[in-house]
């Protein structure tokens, strides 16, 4: 358990529901939610989510903590936007569960192995090294994210996908030596590392 | 010319639906000059196109009779159909109201024998029926329902100056027919002002998950009502659009519309007991073999009525999912339309964890489409303070116009009724205050 | 007909040698021939559209767009920015709407571009490549520029998610937007009434990290173009393009499928229907050839 | 006017009536067998010279009574609107004309057809009195209110808005009522998002300030006698005193009580000081005084509440409430709104089974409550464990979840139960009682009763009738006010559950229909459903045996017995609906425009064929409000009607006297169809009571008919909706057919 896990649970014994309020994205909306389920209804991978987003509402308002931020169910999120167009509430639910898949990562409370998690975390790493995202790679590092054996499987099973973008120049090889990037990396950088820095000290403060 | 006689003291009734008209037969019967202004051809709005009422599941079309003869043996009240309200200036005890006159291009000699609908040809959807699904066609030359009134025949302006409409006019033995007929603007005074001008279902076309535009076996709850109705378009026969197909398997789904932000913000109120009556036409019609499932968020029956919904609720024939269903999509070998969503009070129901995704196919939807006022919001003409869902609030600043019904709020018919006559008596008062000034 | 002149916002599959390359030389030829300029934002970022949250938090993340926005607003002064992808698209809208509305937001992401030197004005319409044809050009006027109507062809309009929602295009409808099916009745093809999974999500940026649970989203979208006899499926969507692409093969292994269903982009329509060549159009960078339109663009 | 009587016949012949019809014939018959002075016919009656004519006719003529043939009596009423005149309508139109084919073997029997109609309009209109009113009328815009809560404030001052002076009648020692007591008040404007002031004090200043309110403290009415126009009423003080005032029209506004949460022992209301409800949160509040709200156990500042909603309400149970008051939810709302506003961090959490929160403001309440961060749960609360913390034990229905919560104080939504005096109907049923045992059974559940309210010197009970569930009228949706007391009018609570919004709302409907009460009575006319009807009902005396019938049958209550036990008949409450002289053995009750002879006439007039003619005789009395128009809209829609059907149309079904019956069985009809409204608990009779009571009687035309040894067949009586367009001529039809197979009437002559 992190750090500031620990000081968020003391900080909001109370009310999960504020914790939320205060530091996942869009937070202050869960409060809105009605419990009609068109969310859960209108979600094109429902069937794979464990808590669906009217139910992770109400588990937020019910204070259970623990089951909504080590669940894997916000990871299943497409971005698909179809509970966000359909919510009567106007819920921006996407939003609020891409907060929370990003406020449980933050509190280090993410199931382990948790896919689209690790691939998340490769690409913001990939794209914030060059400030463009070198897709050749994103595509390795995720082949290989579960080890050289798995990955040299997984490359084989994807090999004629690879070779099929190859040929239509869809891909390219010189990507691996440096590739695309922003030319004024340091400023990016610099900009970058003071979005994290007044982030940081946000969420910090309100675990206080 | 149409001729108006009216003075300060003068009430003027804005919309002739059951609000309007109780609002102008209760400040007649009290001896008050009223003057009732009705967009439509015929005064009973929306309670015309019904089957039956809540909770008593009695017909409307019964107190409509007794409101028609009080209207017409009252000399105190004067109906102006086919108007409208364009401009209203002044203020309370001294306003000029200025109204515009569609022609019906059919005069008071009209004895309603009919000829006319028989001469002519051309026909149209019926909007008495809603259309239905092209399912309800009405004469070019019509009574708009038996028991319209004034029971005077209408042309359809479409007809004018066609064959059609001459033939019309050779066919009337009573002079009735004139095609020479324009719109009129009149100007009269009123003291006070009732603003009933009622609401309208809202448009389903606008719940695109629901795909009312493009499945026809997606109706609304009002069309469901002319369909039950035997003067209505299939007999009160519940035969689907699509395929004249018996509609065993009714869904409705409530809030279709209503408490929505990308629709109407507010609670339409009479969506709830709506449904739960209708229930009781799938039943009527096929027994058991009729089933009826209720995709609801609350259930929101009305105070008293409450026991209506617990009977509903006892009927085996008759499910309740909270649900707001998601979208529906249509089985293109069957027509039956597949509603899909989520029954939030489903978790763990089999003990394998989660909630029931459904995938349902049923005969006929019904969508329980809310409450909209009638009139845009921002399109009053008359200023008055409107809240944000576009109803008329309570305000004393609206000086001496009142709102009657389902212009102040989403209501049934019991308490818009209720609610019209304290109006009533809020237009009396301001007149009865200009009669004291001015002395009778 | 006056040139238009836009702000571009490519994004970084449309980078040559990426994954979406062909979106763009294909939007470049319709460009030319639309007499359109797009001025690329110079030293443009990532925007951490669709998977970047699980990575950066909310501010990390909308300061790439505003970044993006701030550039153009320096560089490309008085120019709406235009994006291709919907997932750029959307990103940046969607980062200038959260700014537009959140004071605190919006100062402490000027703060974090104060250390570049840069500042967000805020004031820039981030627009899809989409309403640019409706709304500034018009069908008429792209009608007016075939030469070559595609005619005979059925092509099913597969719109996607993220061109449609949350924002979509003015006046169209979130579950049956008809714009694209307009579009490929102007070219003079014929779109698939109906197409029941116009709107069907295909897993978005899941596709690599659950891919079964994407490809079996990307199958009713095959098959339902399938099933309305279509030639090809055509999207506004690089992602989509992508996905419904490039994984078919796998489908067929894990479903035992034959599907070798062609995906285009609007844009190789057009060109073709302008009269360009498969070569410009870009059809030689499809992975499943799209037979019937190289034939055409042959003539 | 000059006492001769004359009569005129007119005769249309527009609408194809001419065409289908010998107009001659029927001029003759008028004149000749309906002995019309003149008769004339004119091609389109309903113009504005042929109205004229009949004007010139009454002006210049004399004539005093006028037979019109032309439509239906509910068509071109507006045209033939004489109201110095007596007047009949024969219907040509939709009862013969659209009814018959035209062919020619159907050409005799559809003039047989229209020849009696004038021959039954004639004989009515010679019967018929204009009515003019008793004289006995005055006006008294004297309105009382009884009850100085909300509603009675509301409808006292709305009434005096008017110009009408009221007196207001309040048991207790101060005005405001409930909401007296209240902190705020559910918001009743826009934007519908904070609790504001209940606005009491302000009302009560103004009610005080106005010179047309007298207000009456510590009073009750210990006695209320009359009619509209003119109740006495003696208000009598606790101290003892009392005082007689008149007035022209009654408005109870005695609102509601609260459900006793003692009988639901899971919610431990009895055992702990910390579980309240509502209405006794708002005593709280009132304590706190603009501090924290403090439980009643320890004073401890509450830190957490539980709202329990939907108790013992929406239940089938015994000793709960069937229904709901609708607004517990709105109410949970405003005072969690409470707690967020004066004890800080409060959590609130409000657990309810179906959110009910309708209308425009009420969501936009239940959206302003979830921002302030109250919590709504989908919860059914199974039981509450009292302690220093009181623990919820709850059904979670979203997470399907044995859940808890503790917290310092729970409040109960419990529901609202109106304020009435006892049922008149439960202690008329003692004395209607048929046997000593069922005599008793109506004696115990009148035991319960409340204490009276009004004390109404009625014949038929002491208060308005109930509806449902102790609330009072009206049982008609589209007539809120129509009361069973004519010019006592209810509101409020004690109609039906609703906040302070609706409450003033019903007020002023209810003052609406006070004033109205009050000029009608003024003028002698009706109230709904013969509004403006002058006629009144009157009685040989001599004739009378004191039966009783009438005093018991009137569905208004509007007739008292005199010592001797005569009727004493209150026009200014009666309706008109004549069940009283449907009701009367000996055929001594009578209106001026509806009598047994109007009608009995009818009756006589139609010509009998003899047996071996084959044409028999159908009489169809039929329902005015329902079974006419429904006949009408046939007719519309060219529904065929047997051409032995002879069609009158009656008030009610209660007012058909059995006199009619027998002379017409006796005069040689066939059979007999008499058509009145839907009876029993879902009413849809005009009158309440009368159609019901028709049926009642005519149940019992079998002995008759037994005596002129004749089929039981031959009379049937049926309940037919306005609607019944198909269904109201077949029931004729089928008449015609049943007289088909068991043959014809041997009471020809």
């Amino acid at each position: 358990m992190t750090e500031l896990n620990t000081a968020m649970i003391e900080q909001y014994r109370n009310s999960f529901l504020q914790e939320v309020e205060a530091n996942v994205e869009e937070g202050e909306w869960v409060k809105m939610c009605m419990q009609c389920g068109v969310c859960a209804g209108s979600c094109p991978l429902g069937n794979a989510w464990e808590h669906p987003p009217q139910e992770i509402f109400m588990m937020i308002r019910a204070g259970k903590r623990e089951a909504v931020l080590s669940s894997d169910s916000m990871w299943m999120c497409t971005s698909c936007y179809n509970c966000i167009s359909r919510c009567p509430r106007g819920l921006p639910i996407t939003h609020i569960m891409h907060g929370l898949a990003h406020y449980a990562q933050r509190l280090g409370l993410v199931p382990k192995n948790q896919p689209t998690q690790r691939f998340a975390q490769m690409f913001w790493q990939n794209l914030n090294k060059k400030g463009r995202v070198n897709e050749l790679k994103l595509g390795l590092s995720l082949y290989f994210m579960n080890g050289f054996g798995e990955g040299v499987k997984t490359s084989l099973k994807m090999k004629d996908i690879g070779l099929g973008m190859l040929k239509t120049k869809r891909m390219a090889v010189t990507e691996a030596f440096g590739g695309h990037g922003v030319k004024d990396l340091s400023g990016f950088q610099k900009i970058m590392k003071k979005a994290h820095e007044l982030e940081d000290a946000r969420i910090q403060k309100s675990g206080n | 010319m149409t001729e108006v006689i009216a003075t300060n003291q003068t009430i003027l009734v804005v919309g002739g639906g059951i609000s309007g008209l109780t609002a102008a037969l209760e400040a007649a019967e009290t001896g008050k000059q009223v003057v009732l202004v009705e967009k439509r051809p015929f005064v009973g709005g929306r309670i015309t196109q019904l089957y039956k009422y809540f909770p008593k599941l009695c017909f409307p079309t019964c107190g409509l009779e007794i409101n028609q003869r009080r209207a017409k043996m009252n000399p105190n009240l004067t109906i102006i159909s086919m108007a409208e309200v364009t401009e209203v200036q002044g203020e309370a005890g001294d306003y000029s109201a200025t109204i515009k006159i569609s022609p019906r291009y059919v005069n008071e000699n009209c004895t309603g024998c009919g000829d006319c609908t028989r001469a002519v040809e051309a026909e149209f959807d019926n909007e008495f029926n809603y259309g239905l699904g092209g399912m309800s066609k009405r004469k070019g030359a019509y009574l708009p329902h038996k028991m319209a009134h004034p029971q005077r025949y209408v042309l359809d302006p479409r007809i004018i100056g066609t064959e059609d409409a001459d033939k019309a006019k050779a066919a009337c033995k009573v002079n009735a027919i004139d095609l020479e007929m324009q719109e009129e603007t009149l100007t009269f005074k009123a003291g006070a002002i009732v603003w009933a001008t009622g609401w309208r279902p809202y448009d389903a076309n606008k719940i695109q998950p629901y795909g009312y535009d493009r499945f026809a076996n997606v109706i609304t709850n009002v069309e469901f009502e002319r369909m039950a109705d035997p003067q209505g378009p299939t007999g009160g026969k519940l035969l689907r659009p699509s395929d004249g197909k018996e509609a065993k398997h009714v869904a409705f789904i409530q809030c279709a519309g209503s408490r929505d932000h990308n629709h109407l913000l507010h609670c339409s109120r009479i969506c709830c007991m709506a449904t739960l009556k209708q229930t009781h036409f799938v039943q009527d019609a096929w027994g058991d073999d009729g089933k009826s499932t209720i995709y609801y968020i609350d259930i929101r029956a009305i105070d008293r009525f409450e026991d209506f919904y617990t009977r509903v609720k006892n009927n085996p024939n008759v499910s309740f999912i909270k649900s707001k269903v998601a979208s529906i999509t249509e089985n293109s070998e069957n027509g039956n339309p597949v509603l899909h969503g989520v029954d939030v009070e489903s978790y763990n129901r089999d003990g394998n964890g989660g909630y029931d995704r459904y995938a349902t196919e049923y005969d006929l939807v019904v969508l329980a489409v809310g409450m909209e006022p009638s009139v845009d919001k921002g399109t009053f003409p008359v200023d008055i303070s409107i809240n944000e869902e576009g109803f008329i609030e309570p305000a004393p600043e609206n000086g001496g116009v009142f709102a009657a019904g389902c212009a102040s709020d989403a209501l049934d018919v019991n308490r818009a009724v209720q609610q019209a006559t304290g109006a009533a008596l809020r237009a009396i008062q301001v007149v009865n205050r200009v009669a004291g000034t001015e002395g009778q | 007909m006056a040139k238009k002149e836009y702000s571009f916002y490519p994004g970084c599959s449309s980078q040559q040698g990426a994954s979406s390359s062909n979106m763009q030389k294909s939007v470049e030829t319709m460009c030319e021939e639309l007499d359109v300029t797009l001025n690329q934002i110079p030293d443009w970022n990532c925007c951490a559209a669709s998977i970047g949250y699980g990575g950066g938090g909310e501010l990390p993340r909308l300061t790439l767009s505003a970044r993006n926005i701030a550039l153009s607003e320096q560089h490309n002064t008085g120019q709406d920015i235009v994006a291709t992808c919907a997932a750029c698209w959307l990103a940046t809208r969607e980062a200038a709407e959260r700014f537009h509305e959140d004071d605190g937001l919006m100062a402490e992401t000027n703060q974090a571009l104060a250390e570049a030197g840069l500042k967000l004005k805020n004031e820039t319409p981030i627009r899809h490549m989409v309403e640019v044809l409706i709304e500034d050009i018009g069908y008429d006027t792209i009608g007016g520029k075939v030469q070559r109507p595609l005619e005979g062809l059925k092509i099913a309009g597969y719109v996607g998610c993220q061109t449609n929602r949350p924002f979509g295009i003015a006046g169209e409808s979130f579950e049956n937007p008809m714009y694209l099916d307009k579009l490929v009745e102007t070219l003079g093809a014929d779109p698939v009434k109906n197409y029941d999974k116009k709107v069907q999500c295909c897993g978005g940026a899941l596709a690599f990290s659950e891919p079964e649970k994407s490809q079996d989203m990307i199958k009713t979208i095959i098959e339902s173009a399938y099933d309305s006899s279509a030639d090809m499926i055509v999207t506004p969507c690089p992602v989509c393009q992508m996905n419904v692409e490039i994984y078919q093969d796998q489908i067929n292994q894990r479903h035992n499928t034959k599907f070798k269903m062609p995906v285009v982009y609007y844009s190789q329509l057009m060109d073709v229907a302008f009269g360009r060549s498969a070569k410009d159009s870009a059809l030689d960078q499809q992975v499943i050839k799209a037979g019937k339109l190289e034939a055409l663009a042959k003539k | 006017m000059a006492d001769e009587k004359k009569f005129a016949g007119y005769i249309c012949t527009g609408c194809g009536i001419g065409e289908r019809l010998d107009a001659g014939q029927l001029e003759t018959i008028a004149t000749r067998d309906g002995k019309m002075q003149s008769c004339r016919q004119h091609e389109m009656l309903c113009s504005k010279e042929g109205v004229q004519t009949i004007r010139d006719d009454i002006a210049n003529e004399g004539v005093t009574h006028i037979m019109i043939a032309a439509c239906s009596r509910r068509a071109k009423v507006e045209a033939f609107n004489f109201t110095e005149v007596a007047m009949s309508r024969a219907n040509l139109r939709e009862g013969v004309i659209w009814v018959r084919p035209d062919t020619d073997e159907n050409r005799e029997t559809t003039q047989e057809m229209a020849d009696d109609y004038i021959r039954m309009a004639c004989a009515e209109v010679k019967f018929m009195t204009q009515p003019t009113g008793s004289g006995e009328q005055e006006l008294n815009k004297q309105i009382l209110v009884v009850g100085g809560g909300i509603t009675g404030m509301t409808a006292a001052l709305e009434t005096a808005a008017a110009g009408y002076p009221v007196h207001i009648v309040e048991k207790s020692g101060v005005l405001g009522g409930h909401a007296g007591g209240y902190y705020k008040s559910i918001p009743t404007r826009s934007p519908y998002a904070e609790p504001q002031d209940t606005g009491i004090s302000q009302m009560i200043a103004d009610v005080e300030a106005n010179d047309s309110i007298t207000v009456h403290l510590n009073s009750t009415l210990a006695r209320t006698e009359g009619a509209p126009g003119r109740f006495n009423a003696e208000i009598a003080t606790e101290s003892g005193s009392s005082e007689t005032l008149s007035f022209g029209a009654i408005i109870q506004a005695t609102g509601f009580k609260l459900y006793d949460p003692s009988a639901l022992p899971q919610y431990a209301y009895d055992k702990s000081a910390d579980v309240v409800t509502n209405e006794e949160l708002e005593g709280l509040v009132m304590q706190a005084d603009g501090g924290p709200i403090k439980r009643p156990s320890d004073g401890k500042a509450v830190e957490s509440v539980a709202f329990v909603q939907n108790v013992g309400q929406n239940s089938t149970e015994e000793n709960e409430l069937p229904y709901h008051s609708g607004i517990g939810d709105m109410i949970a709302i405003k005072q969690a709104m409470y707690f967020k506003e004066l004890n800080g961090n409060c959590d609130t959490t409000i657990l309810f089974d179906n959110l009910r929160t309708p209308g425009a403001a009420g969501e936009d309440f239940y959206r302003a409550g979830q921002q302030k961060m109250i919590t709504f749960s989908k919860g059914a609360v199974t039981e509450v464990v009292p302690g220093s913390t009181l623990e919820v034990k709850f059904k979670d229905l979203i997470l399907n979840d044995d859940a808890t919560m503790q917290c310092d104080l729970v409040v109960l939504d419990v529901g609202m139960m109106p304020n009435t005096g006892p049922d008149p109907y439960a202690q008329l049923a003692v004395e209607e009682a048929e046997d000593e045992a069922e005599k008793e059974k109506a004696r115990a559940l009148l035991e319960n009763a409340p204490p009276s309210i009004l004390n109404l010197e009625y014949r038929q009970g002491t208060d308005l009738p109930h509806l449902k569930y102790g609330f009072t009228d009206s049982h008609f949706i589209c007539f809120p006010y129509e009361t069973r007391r004519t010019g006592i009018y209810a509101a409020g609570p004690t109609r039906r559950p609703m906040d302070m919004r609706q409450a003033a709302d019903d007020a002023a409907g209810a003052a609406m229909k006070a004033i109205q009460a009050a000029e009608n009575a003024g003028k002698g006319r009706a109230a709904h459903p013969r509004s403006g009807d002058l006629s009144f009902p009157s009685f040989r005396k001599e004739g009378c045996t004191q039966c009783k019938r009438c005093t018991v049958e009137c569905p208004f209550g509007a007739i008292n017995e005199d010592e001797k036990r005569y009727p004493i008949f209150n026009e200014a409450r009666c309706r008109r609906c004549g069940t009283c002289m449907g009701a009367c053995p000996v055929r001594v009750i009578s209106f001026e425009n509806y009598s047994v002879d109007t009608v009995g006439q009818q009756i006589k007039n139609v010509e009998v064929p003899e047996e071996w003619d084959e044409k028999p005789r159908i009489l169809v009395l039929a329902c005015e409000n329902d079974a006419y128009p429904a006949l009408d809209q046939s007719a519309m829609n060219g529904v065929e009607i047997t051409q032995w059907a002879r069609v009158v149309p009656v008030r009610c079904l209660g007012s058909i006297s059995l006199s009619w019956i027998t002379d017409s069985l006796n005069n040689g009809y066939d059979g007999i169809v008499l058509m009145g409204c839907q009876k029993g608990e879902d009413y849809q009779c005009h009158f309440v009571k009368g159609s019901e009571m028709g049926l009642e009687r005519m149940s019992k035309v079998g002995d008759t008919l037994q005596t002129l040894n004749l089929e039981p067949e031959r009379v049937a009586s049926y309940e037919v909706a306005i609607t019944d367009i198909q269904r109201a001529p077949k029931l004729i039809n089928d008449m015609a057919e049943t007289v088909q197979n068991i043959g014809m009437s041997p009471f020809k002559f």
